[in-house]
């Protein structure tokens, strides 16, 4: 069920919302935008997260280093909620694509349609994709 | 029709713009359907670099929902052989045009 | 207004150096005060100080230099992605006992706190991506 | 149908194989439209990288024209977390079978 | 028209085909692509380029040098004959789809189908993308 | 057999770097012989000397010095590709006029006719894109 409730309450300024529309270990966008949350957090920012397009793949549990021992992102997704960042957001129709159902994920996300995409794009002062 | 569905996000008196800038042509990846995802009926889009692909009438009709408010770069049409080729529904606009769709726009966000 | 841009393209791979350099020029043209340029992912490259592009083609890092020069823009280097991709000043060098450097003034190597600062406390910030 | 488009493409008694390896997501540009483009009935493909997530049951049609001849690399499906997920048309293999099949191959292309 | 005679013609050991898929200014890879067709030409290979997807617009006539004086792929295309390098193929599908007509081009590269390009494959010994 | 390695990825921004280190070891691990690894594009950076990545991560650069020691095999490094993204070696930053440098031995800067000569030489070449 996607919802827009979250989104309404985000409407204070300071805000910055990452757009991750990258999948985890085949490049260093992924982890580059969640150094950005941390950082932002850390700076007590209100960050918000939003996974798009190959980017909700970031959110599946059971994902491991690489071969050569690459770290991957799923240690940093796991701390993002002891950094208070806990306004994540995950594209339904790219949830949809890839079959990547509830059950499958390390974190729970809100499911966002197309105008719930839009309106958190309105709603932080701050936009970034990676 | 289209238009409908951009009309269908605007909010209320509100006027929150944003300039959504693409730097990839339409046949590299999902960049051109995401940011047409997220687009609000009153934002704008500027198509630049490899961008500027998008506005070959060939490949026009996805933004064909935002009349008048797609732009297009000149220097990028002209360097690659493309100027007066653009189809009629992206106005051209030099790299000062691009700073003022930057100032007008309430922020700017990239999409690569 | 006050501007900053942030780049994330290296220099010759991709034209979003070009791209940004232009940019910036004309926001100074225009009368703005261009704050700083963000160099960021790959875009961490154009500080290197050793780059040789043939003689034919403009120089983006001496662009970079003259922009700092004529318009006091600040040229800042997220220190990350510059040590993992080989971009080091002196401080830096002498801290991971390396002989050698490859970023000097006017690029500073600074933390990604300076990203987010400016992305929201300037008026515009506009990404250059690859 | 579709192979029988394959099949069309073999050359005589003449047996060369090329491996394509391909490391982009489908939806990741035209990658794996401009490889599937290119191969002839008796090459063979490889998925890497990013590249594995065409091996997704829901993407996995667009490769279904090559029984027998689609591969994907078990090290960068686990490490997403992937592993088990991929299509049953897939075979995995390890890296020193990614080694093994430039070996049987003439040559190797890769598209990124 | 398609035809497929130039290829059968190619069958011989040595040979590089160089499959060229990207525009030209928004990135390097069409040049890094044609500079090892000149090269290899230089130390006498046969080289033939196939212009695939946007790679088709490489042969536009018309372009320029970039606005801040990068110079581009034009020239380099057109110092190709001198080179020998006159095996010069375009995918017909995207010359279609980027509607460039004959009339617009820079050189007269062989207008090729999905078995003609297939088979351009197999008759070169190194095949690289770019 | 006969294998070559040709790498344009830089290291940590894809994973190209990581793949093309793991297939070496594997091709050497079943017996074959690994000429090379020529380093193009954006794959030069592999080739940075100053590189610091965090310790908790694969050091690249360190693994291609490894395959040269115990392998034999030869890290070649095109020489325009580098030039133009700031690596050079002690030769051309003294041709150059630059104090300092940023490639070592093992890595050798080339020409690119190594690379076509490689590419038709060699049992195989496989490349690593980005």
């Amino acid at each position: 069920m996607e919802s827009t409730e979250a989104i309404e309450g985000n409407q204070r300024e300071g805000d910055i919302l990452l757009v991750l529309r990258h999948a985890p270990h085949g490049s260093s966008w992924l982890r580059e935008g969640l150094d950005i949350a941390l950082v932002g957090a850390a700076f007590d920012r209100k960050v918000s997260l939003l996974f798009m397009g190959e980017g909700v793949l970031a959110l599946l549990s059971g994902q491991t280093s690489g071969a050569l021992g690459q770290k991957g992102t799923h240690p940093t997704l796991q701390m993002l909620e002891m950094y208070d960042v806990d306004a994540l957001y995950a594209e339904s129709a790219a949830m949809s694509r890839f079959a990547v159902a509830e059950a499958d994920l390390l974190l729970t996300p809100e499911r966002v349609g197309e105008t719930a995409i839009a309106d958190l794009l309105k709603h932080h002062d701050l936009v970034l994709t990676f | 029709m289209e238009r409908d569905r951009w009309r269908g996000r605007e909010t209320g008196g509100e006027t929150i713009v944003i300039l959504h800038v693409v730097n990839k042509a339409p046949d590299t990846g999902k960049t051109l359907e995401q940011v047409l995802t997220a687009m609000s009926g009153d934002d704008s889009l500027l198509l630049i670099e490899d961008g500027v692909l998008g506005s070959l009438p060939a490949l026009a009709d996805r933004c064909a929902g935002l009349p008048g408010r797609c732009y297009v770069l000149r220097e990028d049409l002209e360097s690659r052989g493309l100027l007066a080729r653009q189809d009629e529904r992206f106005a051209v606009v030099d790299i000062e045009g691009f700073v003022s769709l930057t100032e007008q726009a309430d922020k700017t966000v990239s999409w690569y | 207004m006050r501007y900053a841009i942030l780049l994330m393209g290296a220099p010759y791979s991709t034209q979003a150096s070009h791209s940004a350099l232009r940019f910036a020029r004309a926001v100074v043209a225009r009368g703005h005060r261009l704050e700083c340029v963000f160099f960021y992912h790959d875009g961490v490259h154009n500080a290197a100080r050793l780059a040789a592009p043939p003689q034919d083609e403009p120089h983006l890092v001496d662009g970079w230099i003259a922009l700092h020069t004529e318009h006091g823009v600040s040229l800042q280097v997220c220190i990350a992605a510059a040590l993992r991709r080989g971009l080091m000043d002196q401080r830096e060098a002498s801290r991971h006992g390396k002989a050698g450097y490859s970023v000097e003034a006017p690029f500073e190597l600074v933390g990604l706190g300076q990203l987010v600062d400016l992305g929201l406390d300037c008026d515009r910030l506009v990404t250059f991506g690859p």
